[in-house]
């Protein structure tokens, strides 16, 4: 057994980071603090400080030799090209959203040192899940993901809709893990490893009604975190009460580690049950499509209708999932990833729409934001047309990919369902457009937003990547490809 | 399909079940107070602990245990920060009743 | 010989753009002149034509289908350049008429790139060699027809007749195009000498309209021709536009709706004879309906008070006599009198507008009188042309019209009877309506209003430009009939250009009992039509010099009918009301009912409604409290033990 | 019935007892208690599974560490204030008994029918407390880590959750002491003479502040 | 296929768009004058590239010419595949003209971003003509929505914001099923090439799938009765720029010829008399509807949408000479509605209004609008010499040689275009003048008139001799028809 020191650098930098910052109270005194309360000296530290151990971490990851897939840390970890990428996209798109959110932070009086370290332990969390092949890691990177995320989204402790929202996160998610993990516990039951590799040489010898039932505790945690309907409910909630940095994350990076874990299961450990899992997954893939398109229509809250939206996506996502293939699960990756970059640039205008203190996350606040902010609006508006699926923006890709791997597996109905729920959806992200660009502010001209260069123009790359991507939706596409078929296990 | 009165990995998986749906019902059911519902959560996560308890028992496998131990912590992290949750509401509704959070919803 | 039909359009086009900036004088120069020497050239033309000249190709293909070509080309024969000398005559003096009849008007250039507009695509209409053509000058003299109706833009009611001339027009093209596809769906061409060739592969063909119900090809085809024909010539129940184009300025109605476009439809008929003569069916259909046409536009034309409706109705009337001509196979018939027709009509037209403009614009018979005195040349060449309208021998019409009348009488095809019986009531009715009107303008006191104030003119003799073509018309008018009926009805002028089926022999017959001139002057005695005619001179007579009031006695004893007639037997009043009004309502009804409410508010709508209303029901779903979403994802839960777990 | 099943039936008893006692009884001090209960019963059954280490731990975790944290919150946030629930209670308890007895016979029937009559209890492993030792520290040593970092991170999510700068604490700031300038300290006023009699009364408030 | 045929028709593709970015990020820069500048070059340096490619045009055979490949996306057998056939080169030609005349004709004041979105638009719809991969085409085919989304939703009249919405959606809605059947013919052949799918053997029932698949998209984009909502609302609320362009583009109509004829040859001949009967439903309902249409450019667009139902008619009669009229009248009426929309706008730029009340006796003010609106009213009847006439006159041989009593209805067009055509011109065109607000009304100005009388000097051309145009189209048309007459079970 080498030492696991190499192959463990990414999660060590994170960790590193993480202590370094709780180190950080001690060198900056408090003191400091309380003289200018949004103007945080140890905060600012704690900023650069993360996105450096991010960035290094990063470098670390694409340091590390993928070409071979291999099984890290006594067999708890899974080293592939998919779950470089997928870690690499976690925390670039994780540095990203940070960028952004940094004017917001302030604002917000989130500039604490607090925050990144609950965001560290979410993303060693996230980090664990993408690379887990066994339940325990897995049930713990799960929780260690999870749970920062509840204090995070409670950390605006004066506002009372972080509060209610964390606590129903909190409740709810508390729930969910428990389903998860007696699911676990049942498929442990039946095949008696917890392993996934183990397991899945065991399946089809084991006791099958317990591992069905097992199955279906854990698509119901699953699906939770997925927010994916009936397990969907939190997601409104908690996305409107959280501060707008912690719903982007919750609606990227989260997503992306849940995904690969449910792919994961889906090919490796249980693929013996691939119909079951299939006509599941049909079914919970329709209701999300079918709730997140209709009800998004009727909100006020720009992040509650992305919560929907988010509902709606994930509805799709899982239509390429269902399929049980290496092209669906490509798809699904390939849906998810269009979907975080695409979240990430929606979050991003909606985290620099900052005025006079006032966190401008209702529809009527983009009235007209055309003409106050061209720049803001038309990153806007590519978010909303790449999340409706028109080209030339990735989303309709991403769309493309699954609908197809769907459509071409039989799912004949499920697709005209997707299709025609992405219609309805479409008119509620037309509704963003037509908002910006087709009514007169109700602002004064006046107010301006703050000013914050630097993550604009980040903000204009990544909405300018919507265009790229969709124009050559291959760089992604066919790394992708190229990775999952070099896996045997997800 | 005869259960004999002899404790077998059946009953012990039962007793979970049991406990489990009454957990659930019970998180549901209340609407007074967090607290119960933090506690029904504990309890939760103990009906699965029985089953790996006992799955592990049976299959005469180590595994199951040593998830229980790392539940175990699991949950206390978890018990920490809700009640830690509970008590940020605590300070700005001075109450800490279900069923009047509802400023979120629709 | 492009030359002829060019050069109108060419002046057409410099009048037309560059008109404004022109002087008045250049714009009728060029006109003028353009007209002038097409109607040489087409005269030399007739001339070579009379010698044996013939000309049938192609300009250039317009349309390459492949299996065939449809193409720009003209067919010179004696039909056509007969038509094309008409045609450029009557231009040619409408033209010079023209200068003075509208010498303050402010839209003189434009009125004349109009006219020589219409004489180019009149000339495209005869001189054709192919359907396409021949539409093209078709639609070309329609779209003129309607610019010069409505050229008085600010009149509301000329548009309106404007608007309903095209419409009419365009109810009989719909039959004209839908024969010739027809033609063109079996026989694969639009050539006019291919058609005529191969159209006797069409004999005993049929085609279907509804299932289980054929109709006969060649039938079918004609029917749909003769439908065009109509509404071109303005034969019942689509003449109701004729009266009404009256609207236009006068030397419009003389050029246009009595002299040439008008005629297009029997041209047409004469043109597709080879056609028209493998259906007896249709050429009955043709007899009855011209017969009717004759004889009640006749009775119309008794009771008009404007002066130009009087000349419309009577132009209506020969028109059905033409068309009776084409029934019973007379096509050479047709065509002289279309040719005498077309003088005297233009004669008349345009002393009509001499007198309107001596009135300044006072159209209305009751409100003239004594004229005779003081528009002596415009009072003579009237009369020459009613003398030649109402068939008096030696004028031209009797030459024509006598012949037609005879024509009936050798027919042996369906409805000749009653065609026989309607044309010499109508013989009568011409000459009361006519003299009527003659007498009622020029005889008599005069009654129209005289103003004293300064500026005022009173009447006196039009300019010269305007004698001058009346003159010029008259002579025809007097001379043409008797002149040409030798070589057009008994010669061999048509040559091959008219066919005439074996079995429809009142031609031949007529030739028969044709011993020359001479001899066919002294038969006038024997003719009931002469007779009848001086009655009507007489009637007429009586009823406006001898006893004004006998008429407004016979009124009032027959006020219905008077008022059914005033009415032009509700006509107007069923288009008007009935289609015009109907289609309208129609329009409204489908757009509320089907537009509206069907695929508004159903396909558009109701998809919304049903999305929005399960969202908002769905909405409430999300209350907001803890326990209803753990209770949702525990009753998912329970829903996916219960459907997935008891497998 | 053998001792084991006697010992498993009364545990069993006991622990579903406390269990819905937890879930239904109003006061939480009460629910608490239950709490307790129903871990120790749990850690029973545990040590008759053999697993005597996690019965203990549980034991020396729950009753000992968490259940005290709970109880003091439950003394913080001052329980003699619930109210009565405001929604009818009888409305929503049946259809939810309903789901439960549902839930359950569905869950009971599956595990019958997939385990029913297998299964009798082995041997408890003699060696259990070191093989988890060993387990734990070698195979599973990255998730002992990631399970540091967890309590670690709950750690300070309570604290950044429950820190709150309270205003009564008091604090030196060095650089505004050192950034001070006269003026800032001494504001000289000038005024009139007043005889007034509630002037030297404002005048000591200020002092008191 | 040289290089310089190579560089063409992504040149025509790309270069409109980057110069629309560009006249889009310059509009401000030097109050406007170079974007405006770039915008003008573009559009004339387009039509120009298009003349290239005209002369260049190799009318004698049916292949597709100025092909060139590239692979674009291969874990889906994407590529980029463009070509021009006969089918398309005129459409590419029409739209370089009539972007060229939008951009030249447009308001002094017009805004720069919105020439930007126009010029995108033309590029995309060049893109759209020459795609010959199922899903590049689809990429335009919607790409195209969100420029012209946005130009009716910002530049628009009142309703403009319902008007753009339901454009929007109601196309995605139709497109989203073309979707489908890309997929489906991808998951049969294992490749997105239009070419492919030509050849490619299917039965009946994956036909007739296919065939309402592919019919959906494009009866919404033609658009098809009852399909049809949209129009009307986005055409009279839209910009007229816009909507000239929109109006012209008949990628919609174009697509039946490209996808659906040919990939599904034997549904096209079992539904062709439901189609037939549905396109006789648009010819007659949207004549009689315009009629009593109380807005001008509502009245052009029912008098468009039902000339586009003859060029369905003429499709779907599956007869040489109506499909050669059915492309010959959809180009000609991709003119005639430009070009009433066109007039429309300028009268509506004036006036500030378009319900036809409030005109009356147009001609006593602007002479020259009154003639071009007569002449344009007069190729909307389809007048012989116009170019209108030539498309119908065949669509018409065609319906008469199917069956007379198609014939028969369709003649009706006759009767029915020329009663609302007339009527209009009748209330807005002459007569006295009507209020104060159109004796103040100025004429056209030289850029309106250009614009114009282009428009009508190239109808009449086409009316008078169509033999150029209809050999561009003529081999390919029969190839096409050679090609629907196999069957593909």
């Amino acid at each position: 057994m080498s030492f696991p020191f190499f192959s463990l650098l990414p999660e060590l930098t994170l960790l590193t980071g993480l202590l370094l910052l709780l180190l950080i109270p001690f060198f900056i005194p408090r003191s400091i603090e309380g003289v200018q309360e949004d103007q945080t000296c140890g905060g600012k530290i704690a900023y650069i400080i993360t996105q450096v151990s991010l960035w290094l971490a990063i470098l670390f990851l694409c340091l590390q030799d993928v070409e071979s897939t291999r099984l890290a840390m006594q067999t708890l970890l899974l080293r592939s090209m998919l779950t470089q990428m997928l870690q690499v996209v976690a925390l670039a798109a994780t540095s990203v959203a940070l960028f952004y959110a940094y004017g917001y932070l302030i604002h917000e009086r989130l500039l604490k040192t607090e925050t990144f370290i609950l965001l560290f332990c979410t993303l060693l969390g996230v980090m664990t899940v993408i690379g887990a092949t066994h339940f325990i890691p897995v049930y713990l990177g799960i929780e260690l993901m999870s749970l920062p995320l509840y204090a995070m989204v409670a950390l605006r402790k004066e506002h009372l809709t972080s509060a209610e929202a964390s606590l129903k996160y909190f409740f709810l998610g508390a729930l969910a893990s428990s389903f998860l993990l007696y699911g676990f516990s049942l498929i442990y039951g039946a095949t008696g490893s917890l392993s996934m590799l183990e397991i899945g040489r065991q399946a089809i010898s084991g006791n099958a009604t317990l591992l069905k039932i097992g199955l279906l505790f854990v698509v119901a945690g699953l699906a939770f975190k997925l927010s994916i309907v009936p397990f969907h409910m939190w997601a409104p909630d908690v996305y409107r009460g959280a501060p707008t940095f912690v719903t982007a994350f919750i609606s990227t990076v989260s997503k992306l580690a849940i995904v690969i874990l449910l792919l994961r299961l889906m090919s490796g450990p249980l693929v013996s049950l691939m119909t079951y899992w299939q006509s599941i997954l049909v079914v919970l893939a329709c209701l999300s499509m079918i709730l997140g398109a209709t009800v998004a229509i009727l909100q006020t809250n720009i992040k509650r209708m992305l919560a929907y939206s988010t509902i709606g996506h994930m509805g799709y996502l899982l239509l390429g999932a269902m399929t049980g293939d290496l092209a669906g699960y490509s798809a699904s990756l390939f849906y998810v990833f269009v979907y975080a970059i695409t979240n990430l640039v929606a979050f991003g205008v909606l985290l620099s729409m900052h005025v006079d203190e006032k966190e401008n996350d209702n529809l009527d606040d983009f009235r007209g934001l055309y003409y106050r902010s061209p720049l803001r609006a038309l990153l806007m508006g590519m978010a909303m047309f790449s999340l409706a699926g028109i080209p030339p923006f990735i989303g309709f890709f991403g769309k493309f990919a699954v609908i197809e791997i769907a459509f071409n597996n039989g799912f004949f109905w499920t697709s005209i369902i997707a299709i025609l729920t992405s219609v309805i959806a479409a008119f509620y992200y037309l509704r963003i457009v037509l908002l910006m660009f087709f009514t007169e502010s109700a602002m004064s001209a006046t107010r301006y937003f703050t000013r914050a260069p630097w993550s604009m123009s980040l903000l204009t790359i990544n909405g300018l990547t919507l265009i790229v991507l969709g124009l050559f939706p291959s760089l992604i596409l066919s790394r992708l490809v190229y990775a999952i078929a070099r896996v045997i296990v997800i | 399909m005869m259960i004999g009165l002899e404790p077998t990995l059946t009953h012990y998986l039962l007793l979970s079940a049991a406990l489990l749906t009454i957990s659930i019902i019970g998180m549901i059911a209340n609407r007074r107070n967090m607290l119960t519902i933090l506690m029904a959560i504990e309890l939760l996560l103990l009906s699965s602990n029985i089953n790996f308890i006992a799955f592990s028992a049976f299959l005469g496998d180590m595994n199951g245990q040593v998830m229980t131990m790392f539940v175990l912590a699991t949950a206390a992290a978890e018990s920490a920060i809700g009640l830690a949750l509970l008590i940020v509401v605590f300070r700005r509704r001075g109450e800490i009743t279900v069923e009047t959070i509802n400023i979120l919803k629709g | 010989m492009l030359l002829i039909i060019l050069l109108p359009l060419i002046a057409a086009i410099i009048v037309g753009f560059w008109g404004r900036r022109l002087p008045r004088g250049a714009s009728h120069l060029i006109c003028c002149s353009a007209v002038g020497i097409s109607m040489v050239l087409s005269f030399y033309l007739l001339w070579r034509v009379n010698q044996g000249y013939r000309f049938d190709d192609d300009i250039y293909t317009w349309l390459d289908l492949g299996f065939t070509r449809l193409t720009i080309g003209f067919l010179i024969d004696p039909l056509s350049v007969l038509m094309m000398a008409i045609v450029t005559f009557i231009s040619f003096l409408v033209h010079v008429y023209t200068i003075g009849y509208m010498k303050d008007d402010k839209g003189y250039a434009r009125f004349f790139a109009y006219i020589s507009f219409f004489t180019f695509a009149m000339l495209m209409l005869v001189s054709a060699n192919n359907f396409l053509q021949m539409f093209f000058g078709w639609e070309g003299v329609g779209l003129a027809s309607y610019l010069l109706i409505g050229f008085w833009y600010t009149r509301e009611s000329a548009i309106k007749a404007g608007m309903k001339a095209f419409l009419m027009n365009r109810v009989g093209d719909f039959g004209f195009i839908i024969g010739i596809s027809l033609l063109f769906a079996t026989l694969k061409t639009a050539n006019f000498s291919e058609i005529f060739v191969r159209i006797d592969e069409l004999q005993g063909l049929t085609v279907s309209l509804f299932p289980d119900y054929e109709l006969p090809l060649i039938t079918t085809i004609c029917v749909a021709l003769f439908f065009g024909a109509m509404g071109k010539s303005a034969q019942m129940p689509l003449h109701v536009w004729l009266p009404d184009s009256m609207e236009g300025p006068t030397p419009i109605s003389a050029l246009i709706h009595a002299a040439t476009m008008v005629t297009a439809g029997i041209f047409m008929v004469a043109r597709m004879s080879p056609v028209f003569e493998w259906s007896d069916t249709v050429l009955s259909l043709i007899i009855i309906i011209g017969a009717t046409t004759a004889v009640f536009m006749a009775i119309l034309g008794l009771v008009q008070n404007d002066i130009k409706r009087v000349i419309a109705y009577s132009t209506l009337s020969q028109l059905g006599y033409m068309t009776v001509a084409l029934g019973v196979s007379a096509y050479s018939i047709a065509l002289f009198h279309l040719m005498t027709h077309a003088f005297f009509k233009a004669l008349l037209f345009l002393a009509a507008g001499s007198v309107i403009i001596a009135l300044h614009h006072q159209q209305d018979l009751r409100k003239m009188g004594g004229l005779r005195r003081i528009m002596p040349i415009t009072y003579i060449t009237t009369l020459i042309g009613a003398w030649a309208l109402i068939g008096l021998p030696p004028f031209a019409g009797f030459f024509s019209k006598e012949p037609i009348i005879e024509a009936t009488k050798y027919s042996t095809l369906t409805g000749h009877h009653y065609a026989y019986i309607a044309l010499t009531i109508g013989v009568f009715l011409t000459a009361c309506y006519t003299f009527r009107m003659i007498f009622l303008a020029f005889h008599g006191q005069p009654r129209f209003d005289v103003h004293h104030d300064r500026g005022y003119q009173a009447p006196k003799e039009s300019p010269l430009a305007v004698t001058v073509p009346l003159i010029l018309l008259a002579i025809p008018s007097i001379f043409a009939g008797f002149l040409f009926i030798k070589p057009m009805l008994f010669g061999n002028f048509f040559d091959r250009s008219l066919v005439v089926a074996s079995e429809h022999h009142a031609m031949v017959d007529l030739t028969e009992n044709w011993h020359g001139i001479g001899a066919y002057f002294l038969h006038i005695p024997s003719t009931p039509a002469f007779w009848l005619a001086l009655l009507g001179v007489v009637v007429a007579w009586f009823f406006t010099l001898r006893q004004p009031q006998a008429s407004a006695v016979l009124i009032r004893t027959f006020t219905p009918l008077y008022k059914f007639l005033i009415n032009h037997f509700y006509f107007d009043a069923f288009y008007e009301k009935i289609i015009a009004r109907g289609t309208v309502a129609f329009s409204r009804m489908s757009t509320l009912v089907v537009e509206t409410m069907g695929i508004e508010g159903f396909l558009v709508e109701m998809p919304i409604k049903i999305v929005r209303w399960s969202a908002s029901l769905l909405r409430h779903l999300q209350t907001g409290y803890l326990y209803h979403y753990a209770l949702a994802m525990v009753l998912g839960l329970l829903l996916l033990i219960t459907r997935w777990g008891m497998i | 019935m053998t001792f084991s099943a006697f010992l498993f039936y009364t545990f069993s008893a006991i622990l579903i007892g406390s269990a819905i006692s937890v879930v239904s009884t109003r006061h939480p001090i009460h629910s608490a208690l239950s709490l307790v209960l129903a871990f120790f019963t749990t850690a029973a059954i545990w040590v008759t599974l053999g697993a005597e280490f996690l019965g203990l731990a549980l034991v020396v975790i729950y009753v000992g560490a968490v259940m005290v944290f709970f109880l003091f919150v439950i003394m913080m946030v001052n329980v003699r204030d619930f109210k009565k629930p405001k929604s009818n209670w009888r409305v929503y308890f049946v259809p939810l008994l309903l789901v439960g007895v549902l839930m359950f016979a569905e869950l009971a029937m599956l595990i019958i029918y997939s385990t029913g009559g297998r299964g009798a209890v082995p041997e408890p492993e003699t060696r259990n407390t070191f093989l988890l030792g060993k387990a734990m520290f070698d195979h599973y040593i990255y998730a002992l880590e990631i399970v540091a970092v967890l309590l670690l991170s709950a750690m300070v999510a309570a604290i950044a959750l429950t820190h709150r700068k309270t205003s009564s604490t008091k604090r030196q700031v060095p650089s505004e002491q050192i950034a001070i300038k006269r003026d800032d300290r001494v504001r000289l006023v000038k005024m009139d003479v007043v005889r007034d009699e509630d002037e030297p009364e404002d005048n000591k408030k200020q002092a008191d502040k | 296929m040289n290089a310089a045929s190579w560089m063409n028709l992504s040149l025509l593709i790309w270069f409109p768009i980057i110069t629309g970015i560009a006249t889009y990020l310059l509009r401000h820069v030097a109050n406007g004058v170079i974007s405006r500048s770039v915008a003008n070059i573009a559009a004339t340096f387009m039509l120009f590239a298009v003349a290239c490619l005209l002369y260049s045009f190799d009318t004698t055979i049916a292949a597709m010419q100025f092909s060139q490949r590239i692979p674009w996306i291969p874990s889906f057998g994407i590529e980029y595949t463009l070509g021009v056939d006969g089918l398309s080169v005129l459409f590419i030609a029409f739209n370089a003209l009539i972007t060229f005349l939008v951009i030249v004709t447009r308001k002094p004041n017009a805004n720069n971003a919105y020439i930007a979105a126009l010029l995108v638009t033309s590029g995309l719809i060049y893109g759209a003509f020459t795609a010959l991969d199922g899903v590049l085409f689809y990429v335009f085919f919607e790409t195209m929505l969100i420029p012209i989304y946005l130009t009716i939703g910002i530049w628009g009249g009142v309703n403009r914001k319902y008007a753009a919405t339901k454009f929007f959606l109601f196309t995605l809605f139709g497109s989203l099923f073309m979707l489908l059947a890309l997929f489906y013919l991808y998951g049969v052949s294992g490749s997105f090439s239009i070419k492919d799918w030509h050849i490619l053997p299917l039965n009946i029932d994956a036909q007739i799938l296919l065939f309402i698949g592919f019919l959906l998209a494009f009866a919404v984009k033609t658009p098809m009765w009852p399909l049809h909502s949209w129009a009307p609302d986005a055409y009279s609320e839209g910009p007229t720029g816009a909507i000239v362009l929109l109006s012209s583009t008949k990628i919609g109509a174009y697509a039946f010829l490209r996808l659906l004829l040919p990939i599904a040859p034997d549904a096209v001949n079992q539904l062709a008399p439901w189609m037939i009967i549905l396109s006789l439903i648009a010819v007659i309902y949207f004549g009689i509807i315009a009629l009593t249409q109380s807005d001008l450019k509502r009245l052009i667009t029912y008098s468009s949408v039902a000339h586009m139902g003859m060029v369905t008619l003429g499709f779907f009669l599956l007869g040489d000479v109506a499909l050669k009229g059915a492309v010959i009248l959809m180009l000609s009426n991709a003119l005639a509605a430009a070009a009433l929309f066109l007039c429309a706008g300028a009268l509506s730029d004036r006036m500030g209004s378009c319900r036809i009340i409030d005109y009356q006796g147009i001609v006593n003010v602007m002479p020259w609008l009154a003639t071009l609106f007569v002449f344009f009213a007069m190729a909307n009847v389809a007048l012989p010499g116009t170019s209108g006439f030539v498309g119908e006159l065949l669509v018409i041989f065609g319906a008469v040689e199917y069956h007379l009593g198609v014939g028969l209805l369709t003649a009706t067009v006759l009767v029915i275009g020329a009663a609302y055509t007339l009527w209009l011109v009748k209330r807005v065109v002459f007569g006295a003048i009507g209020n104060s607000q159109i004796a103040a009304m100025k004429d056209l100005n030289h850029r309106e008139r250009f614009g114009m009388v282009v428009l009508a000097v190239v109808m009449l051309v086409m009316g008078i001799y169509p033999q150029p145009f209809l050999a561009l189209i003529d081999v390919s048309v029969t190839d096409l028809l050679a090609h629907l007459a196999r069957t593909k079970l």
